[in-house]
């Protein structure tokens, strides 16, 4: 059963192989990622959101719709661990 | 097929072997720890492959330094895989912080972390 | 688990150490948009403070953030991003549209103050949640 | 053709993928964990070469400081040495 689950894994590694040397090398300035929408973010993103910290800029206003569904993620994960360990209410009587 | 193995291909091999150790740890490790540990690896994995997609030879940090004037596209890195792996990294750690709080209440139901005595138990 | 395992090199170490932890924290949060640095940075170094002390001192050290309000950090973070967010809907611009904000204030710098009070809200959630998750696991009850 | 880039980068990653395999491999959990940070490291350095300073400083900050001391509380919470 063990060495049955590691044939499709050995598959993925030998597919991943294939693929990897196909994609535009490390450092390519021209590759398909470095060309579509960050210029604009690179060019017009001090001037636009007053950060010269090109990270922060992305971050907090180009895409802060990200941030905001990434905090409440952590919020929630923060709330899951203490519900999960914590419940001190399980002692007066509570749920359970 | 010349420069298959130079310095810009050669790391998309060595992140796929990376993600390979992850995900074999996954499979092929007993205790539940130390599957938490390779999922970890893996995700790390995932970070290095956006992060190398991000990378241009010669360019600097993504950290504005010229004032006022035309700025130079090809000499600063794309910040967006930035932007979106540093996000990555801390949903990670909070769901690692799940994860281990998961693993705590296991231990104390079922008194063992191992997989195999966990699914023996699970069957009786 | 024993909770202090303070000894006095420790301790004085950690002594020393807190105020430059805590204020490093502050500064990168603050300075994150010219250097590199934010919220999640910030908060992450502040949550290592409160957790080294913790770990070096035990719950005698008067800086045990209790649960409940770690938790209120938590939620007072997220509080704070959605609040500067519907800001921009209440001063006429679209959902976290900081230029909205009638801070008497050119495009840019208005951005960059909105993006700094979102990366203030995103640090003190981090610092509580991460804050939060370390107590639940030192004080898991052993009982089944 | 291909461009040029620190051959330090490679370097790096031999040093993550070695520290992964030891820490599958290794049997204390402890130890395990700690070569967990050095791995957490190691890639932060790596983040650090391809231009990546805000990866590579919350990736130092977290996994080697705060991922570790969440795998230390949680191992005493439950059983070490353990495989």
């Amino acid at each position: 059963m063990f060495r049955l689950s590691l044939v499709p894994l050995v598959v993925l590694g030998a597919l991943l192989m294939t693929a990897a040397g196909g994609l535009p090398p490390v450092g390519d300035p021209e590759s398909p990622a470095a060309t579509h929408v960050s210029p604009r973010y690179i060019s017009r993103g001090p001037e636009e959101t007053g950060a010269t910290n090109l990270v922060t800029g992305v971050l907090a206003d180009y895409r802060s719709y990200d941030t905001l569904g990434e905090t409440a993620v952590i919020c929630a994960a923060g709330l899951a661990c203490w519900l999960i360990l914590g419940a001190r209410w399980r002692e007066d009587g509570g749920a359970q | 097929m010349e420069g298959l193995w130079s310095v810009g291909t050669a790391q998309y091999f060595l992140t796929t072997v990376l993600l390979m150790v992850g995900l074999y740890g996954i499979v092929a490790r007993q205790h539940l720890l130390r599957k938490l540990m390779a999922m970890n690896i893996l995700q790390v994995a995932v970070i290095v492959f956006f992060i190398a997609l991000s990378a241009k030879s010669g360019a600097t940090v993504p950290v504005v330094i010229e004032d006022g004037l035309e700025i130079n596209v090809a000499s600063y890195v794309n910040p967006l895989p930035h932007a979106l792996m540093l996000t990555a990294i801390v949903v990670s750690v909070s769901t690692t912080g799940v994860a281990l709080a998961l693993l705590i209440r296991i231990r104390r139901r079922y008194g063992t972390l191992s997989e195999t005595m966990l699914l023996a138990k699970l069957r009786e | 688990m024993k909770l202090a395992f303070g000894s006095p090199a420790l301790d004085a170490a950690s002594r020393l150490m807190t105020p430059f932890m805590l204020m490093f924290g502050a500064y990168v949060v603050v300075h994150g948009h010219d250097s590199p640095g934010g919220g999640f940075q910030g908060g992450v170094i502040i949550a290592a403070c409160i957790i080294l002390v913790r770990l070096v001192r035990g719950r005698a050290g008067g800086w045990m953030l209790a649960p409940e309000r770690a938790l209120a950090f938590a939620c007072a973070g997220l509080g704070i991003f959605i609040g500067v967010g519907l800001l921009g809907p209440i001063f006429g611009g679209n959902f976290l549209d900081y230029s909205a904000l009638p801070l008497l204030l050119e495009a840019p710098k208005a951005r960059a103050a909105g993006s700094m009070a979102i990366e203030i809200g995103v640090a003190v959630t981090v610092t509580g949640v991460l804050s939060l998750i370390f107590d639940a696991l030192v004080e898991a009850r052993d009982d089944g | 053709m291909i461009p040029t880039l620190d051959p330090l980068a490679v370097v790096f990653l031999t040093l993550m993928i070695i520290c992964a395999i030891s820490v599958l491999a290794v049997r204390d959990l402890l130890t395990s964990v700690t070569i967990f940070g050095t791995f957490s490291f190691f890639s932060a350095t790596y983040f650090a070469i391809l231009g990546a300073v805000d990866v590579a400083f919350t990736e130092a900050a977290v996994g080697a400081a705060i991922t570790a001391v969440f795998f230390v509380t949680a191992i005493f919470r439950t059983d070490r040495g353990a495989d």
